[in-house]
């Protein structure tokens, strides 16, 4: 199948997410941010990195780019959509996705690789078995997730939430989430599972080589799922 | 043409802007009439000490420039070398001391900016930066706040264009107290044929103006901070302070590439230091041509900027390129994919003057290679520092080691959570150290590992280079002639422990005032260590930078020749790290210990000096050392390498046994006493590990290059333990080494008292 | 030429980051008589002459803060 | 308790990349009639009633704001 991931000026993680997808045997190609014919893709991928420099707020302007109009629709339609950090905030600026990522608590950009729990959700594109603890990096500045207690209770409930932070183990304290963010929240959904958005980068640890195999499977679910309908 | 200054004016002015008594006569030589305003800025500042290297230059024509993998040594941007395959990388390190002094977020983040400019100027693409840092006692208030504050600028700017930070180094030394350095150094990856130099050719070819616009930032920035002493009147000259655009730069670095991908340029040069008098004056000066520029094009963000402001003006984020004509329409429409303004501001001539307009009227008009050429040499008094016999004096022998504060268990504890060797975690994890897939060794090891290669952009292959950059300046302040080289040594052999054989180095020469002699000494002979060190391995300098003025209240810092060193490793599958693996694997040290206890670390904590003459260094031997590890690697027989550096082998083996999370139990065979064995800096010493089987290979590879070595003991339990002597377990160990920055600074997040001088 | 200022702050409720790394910051430095920080933008917008509140307004929702977790006032300061 | 509301702004000649950034989108959104720019931060503070506004200069000179490129003012907006 066929990935279109999205390049803003400032996106800087776009070819990863390539690699990782080449190196899964995928189709991956890049596509502008003032394009609007997303008729060649199966998905669609928003890359980490600082659209506009994520100066005014993250994903504040890029949101305004002319591609996501048809994101929106692409992903209004029921087709996959996932945000990667830079990716997610732009995700929830566009109101894909609820919620906003703040400032990580204690005012640090952070890089490292830390454990996730894989959770009960909808998710589309998650080929992980709920309940595997497995280790992604992280890599931003604002990745602090909140959200009203109304949403939260929905996220919940509907099984939104994909990925949480939590201790080697996969249990979950208070502390868990290196940022802050609310109830250990790494990664969610929308209601149908397609549109996915997380602040971890799976693709930094797809192929072995760079160091894990942990990511593949943020990837491989949307991939078996389209090839099922597809026959 | 303007005549804005008399004959009784124009002397005042150059004096006020730094420009000596012979300079500013060589000046109306060179004009054969009174300077104008403009004219006079832009020769001061191209003739200030960071520009034209005059008081450097001639020692530095001594550095060895030559070697097999040169595709392009000093003189440009940045230096190249070809790494196989027709693959080659570019790179340089950089000095932004004193700007980051007055703000060290934005000092420390446009200094990043500036060396990654000079790497994509050279047709590279960025692939990685390293930060050398350099600040007083983690105790003072202020020392935490410019620590805080230039590590987030470095992570602010890189982590925002994409470019990986993947290794550096930091020491806290009360010599630093009143002038911390920042030095980055940054690494670009290019195809052999891509290599672009920043020159200006064909007369009728249009210059054109990159980037951000041009305002009032940084005037007289390279004159006024970098070419002066720090005092009380730092303060005043704050407006220079430059803020960084990393947006605007990571646009840049696309555009770029972009325009010389489609063949549209002719040349290309970043605005730096002196700003677009510098990059149009070298671009001029290399081609052998002139140039023609009207300020009232370049667009400006203040108003009624004066035509010499906008000539020296240090505005960041700008490149100037030179384009033909017919391809001017469609350079631009690349500029403006990339939402990137661009301006035709002035074009090449065959005149061979550099002709600046304010419209319809000349403002400047000299001969454009006197600007970048004739500047000044000189060859400054040199004079041994009256210093040196004292501290040399100093006999490590006499101290008594029998005090409890050489009590070794709680010293090897004490040491670990030294400033100066504990864990850089809380550093590296503020910075993106794996973006573009290529990080094969993160940070935390001795050298970062890059993969060569186009992850998700073109071919990836399992060549690899290795880099560090290092510089103990205790060492250099007791023997600048042995730091220097031991400076050297040490970033070879973090490279070796990798299985990088070194490739070609780029230096950041860090001193006081070259005016005065005892400093100019130190500094000569550092450069003398330098030369003879890369002589001996063979290793060319490929580009570098000098930072002289680094003093405050008429204190030098410790003489600081920081090395950045790139070697090539053959198959990054093989590579291994600092680590301990598995358990029952043999601990070998290859190399020999000394009583090698002057100006090491230990003694600072024990005795509280800095005394002493640093560890002996026979280079022959060094490079032996490496070889010997390098080949083991390459047989892919080494479960890990570690070289001993500051704290010596207890630190070594403490650290390898902390991140690989196994404890060891080591038997010491030497003769010295224990602190000696444990503590002593000796160089040349690599710890490695392999599996049982395989340590007869080790020793005979030792034997075979002449190498001595000791058979260790073996990594198992969890446990560090120094048989009739004492054990340590790893917990304690990774507890006193591991937190130390965190507590130190980040535990007080933003406390600091930021406008206390 | 119309001059306008923007305040942006969090909403009520919304944890402040920054804010209460700096009210922290500031009890270490011994100022205890302060109770909160609240850390937001102050946006200084010149505009053309005549320009209504309610384009600047517009400008705020859609662009100048999010209003997810923002709130924003508005003050015309000048009109030159 | 006393409140303070603190603007703090780069100082002139400084360049302001997220203004330049919010000037450019602005633009970009059709909002043409904007001619500049500028983002700076505005802090809320709560004080022990009876706090000089001199304390509140101290903060910001020593931690809230940077005073190398930013300048700031301070207002007093209420004592309750
Ligand atoms: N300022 C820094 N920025 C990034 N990485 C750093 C910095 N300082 C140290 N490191 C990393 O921490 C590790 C240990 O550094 P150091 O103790 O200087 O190593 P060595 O003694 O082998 O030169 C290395 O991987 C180094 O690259
Ligand atoms: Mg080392």
């Amino acid at each position: 199948m066929r990935f279109g991931v999205v390049v803003f000026p400032g996106s800087n993680c776009e070819q990863d997410v390539v690699h990782a997808l080449r190196y899964l045997g995928q189709e991956a190609d890049y596509v502008w941010h003032g394009d609007t014919d997303l008729s060649a893709y199966d998905a669609i991928i928003l890359p980490g990195g600082f659209s506009y420099g994520d100066y005014i707020r993250c994903g504040a302007v890029a949101r305004f780019s002319p591609v996501m109009a048809e994101v929106v629709r692409f992903a209004e339609s029921g087709r996959p959509v996932a945000g990667i950090c830079n990716g997610f905030q732009i995700l929830a600026e566009a109101h894909l996705l609820p919620g906003a990522l703040l400032r990580n608590e204690g005012l640090k950009f952070i890089c490292k690789t830390v454990p996730l729990r894989v959770e009960e959700s909808v998710c589309q594109w998650m080929d992980h078995e709920p309940g595997t603890v497995v280790r992604v990096p992280v890599n931003h500045n604002e990745g602090n997730f909140i959200c009203d207690a109304e949403t939260l209770g929905r996220l919940n409930a509907n099984g939104q939430v994909v990925v949480r932070y939590c201790e080697p183990d996969g249990s979950l304290l208070p502390g868990s989430a290196p940022n802050g963010a609310l109830d250990n929240i790494a990664g969610i959904c929308n209601e149908r599972g397609n549109v996915f958005g997380l602040m971890p980068h799976p693709e930094r640890v797809t192929d072995p080589a760079t160091g894990g195999t942990d990511g593949g499977a943020f990837f491989t679910g949307i991939v078996k799922r389209l090839e099922e309908v597809g026959g | 043409m303007r005549a804005d200054l008399t004959p009784e004016l124009a002397p005042e002015l150059a004096a006020e802007l730094g420009l000596k008594q012979s300079e500013y006569e060589h000046v109306v030589e060179i004009l054969g009439r009174t300077p104008t305003v403009t004219e006079l800025y832009m020769y001061s500042l191209m003739w200030s000490e960071h520009c034209s290297y005059k008081h450097s230059k001639k020692a530095l024509r001594t550095f060895p420039t030559e070697g097999e993998h040169v595709l392009q040594g000093p003189g440009e941007n940045a230096g190249v070398i070809g790494v196989g395959d027709g693959w080659a990388v570019a790179f340089k390190m950089e000095s932004h001391n004193h700007p980051s002094a007055i703000e060290p977020y934005q000092g420390a983040a446009t200094g990043v900016g500036g060396i990654i400019r000079d790497i994509f100027t050279m047709g590279a693409r960025p692939i990685a930066s390293l930060d050398s840092l350099r600040f007083g006692p983690l105790e003072e208030p202020r020392q935490r706040y410019l620590f805080e504050g230039a590590v987030a600028g470095i992570g602010g700017y890189g982590n925002c264009i994409g470019v990986p930070t993947v290794g550096g180094e930091v020491y806290f030394e009360e010599a630093y107290a009143g002038n911390c350095l920042i030095n980055a150094m940054s690494i670009g990856l290019l195809r052999e044929e891509r290599l672009t130099r920043a020159v200006a050719a064909g007369p009728g070819n249009l210059l054109l103006l990159i980037g951000s616009t041009t305002g009032r930032d940084g005037i007289g920035g390279a004159s006024v901070l970098a070419s002066q002493e720090f005092d009380e009147r730092a303060e005043e000259k704050r407006p220079s302070v430059q803020v960084g655009d990393p947006f605007e730069e990571k646009l840049l670095i696309e555009a770029c590439l972009d325009l010389l991908d489609g063949e549209l340029l002719v040349g290309l040069g970043d605005l730096g230091a002196a700003g677009l008098t510098s990059s149009a004056s070298e671009m001029a000066s290399r081609g052998g041509v002139g140039l023609d520029i009207d300020v009232t094009r370049v667009p400006q963000r203040e108003e009624a900027m004066k035509p010499f402001e906008i000539m020296v003006s240090e505005s960041q984020e700008r490149m100037l390129a030179v384009v033909e004509p017919a391809k001017l329409a469609e350079a631009q429409a690349v500029c403006e994919k990339w939402g990137l303004r661009s301006t035709v501001i002035g074009k090449v001539t065959d005149t061979g003057r550099f002709v600046v307009r304010e419209g319809d009227e000349v403002v400047a008009d000299m001969p454009a290679a006197t600007l970048a050429s004739d500047a000044p040499e000189y060859d400054p008094p040199a004079e041994r520092p009256a210093y040196l016999d004292e501290v040399q004096a100093f006999d490590v022998r006499a101290v008594d080691f029998g005090s409890p504060a050489w009590e070794p268990r709680s010293l090897l504890l004490s040491l670990l959570a030294s400033p100066n060797i504990c864990s850089r975690r809380w550093i590296w994890e503020q910075y993106d150290h794996q973006v573009m897939l290529n990080t094969m060794v993160l940070p935390g090891s001795d050298a970062a590992v890059l993969r060569i290669g186009e992850p998700g952009r073109g071919e990836v292959t399992t060549r690899g280079i290795a880099v560090s950059s290092d510089c103990n300046g205790r060492y250099c302040y007791l023997e600048p002639y042995l730091g220097a080289q031991i400076a050297f040594a040490e970033a070879a052999r973090n490279v070796a422990c990798a299985g990088g054989r070194p490739a070609a180095i780029t230096d950041c020469l860090n001193f006081g005032n070259p005016e005065k002699p005892e400093v100019f000494w130190t500094f000569r002979e550092a450069v003398r260590g330098l030369a003879d060190a890369c002589r001996v391995f063979g290793v060319p300098v490929i580009s570098g930078n000098v930072s002289f003025y680094n003093e405050s209240f008429g204190q030098p810092i410790y003489p600081t020749p920081t090395v950045g060193l790139v070697g090539l490793v053959g198959n990054i599958d093989r590579v291994a790290t600092a680590s301990f693996k598995d358990e029952g694997d043999v601990i070998v040290l290859i190399g020999e210990t000394r009583f090698d206890l002057g100006g090491s670390e230990a003694l600072k904590l024990a005795e509280g000096v800095v005394a002493g003459l640093p560890p002996t260094l026979d280079l022959q031997r060094e490079r032996d050392v490496h070889e010997t590890v390098i080949e083991l690697t390459e047989m892919g027989l080494l479960k890990s390498a570690h070289d001993c550096s500051e704290g010596g082998l207890a630190i070594a083996l403490a650290e390898s046994c902390i991140t690989g999370g196994i404890g060891a139990r080591v038997r010491l065979a030497g003769s010295m006493r224990p602190v000696a064995e444990l503590f002593s800096e000796s160089q040349s010493r690599i710890v490695v590990s392999c599996a049982p089987e395989n340590v007869m290979i080790v020793t005979a590879l030792a034997d075979r290059h002449r190498v001595p070595f000791a058979l260790l003991g073996t990594v198992e339990g969890d446990t560090l333990a120094f048989e009739d002597l004492f054990d340590v377990p790893v917990s304690e160990l990774a507890a006193a080494w591991e937190p130390v920055l965190e507590r130190l600074v980040g535990g007080q997040v933003s406390t600091e008292e930021m406008a206390e001088g | 030429m119309a001059r306008f200022e923007i305040y942006v702050t969090y909403k009520k409720g919304i944890f402040d980051p920054p804010g209460a790394t700096a009210e922290r910051a500031l009890a270490n430095l011994g100022y205890e008589e302060v109770s909160s920080v609240r850390i937001g933008k102050f946006i200084q917008i010149e505009v053309a002459d005549g320009t209504p509140e309610e384009r600047v307004r517009e400008m705020c929702d859609r662009l100048l803060a999010n209003p997810v977790i923002e709130q924003y006032r508005i003050e015309r300061t000048g009109e030159a």
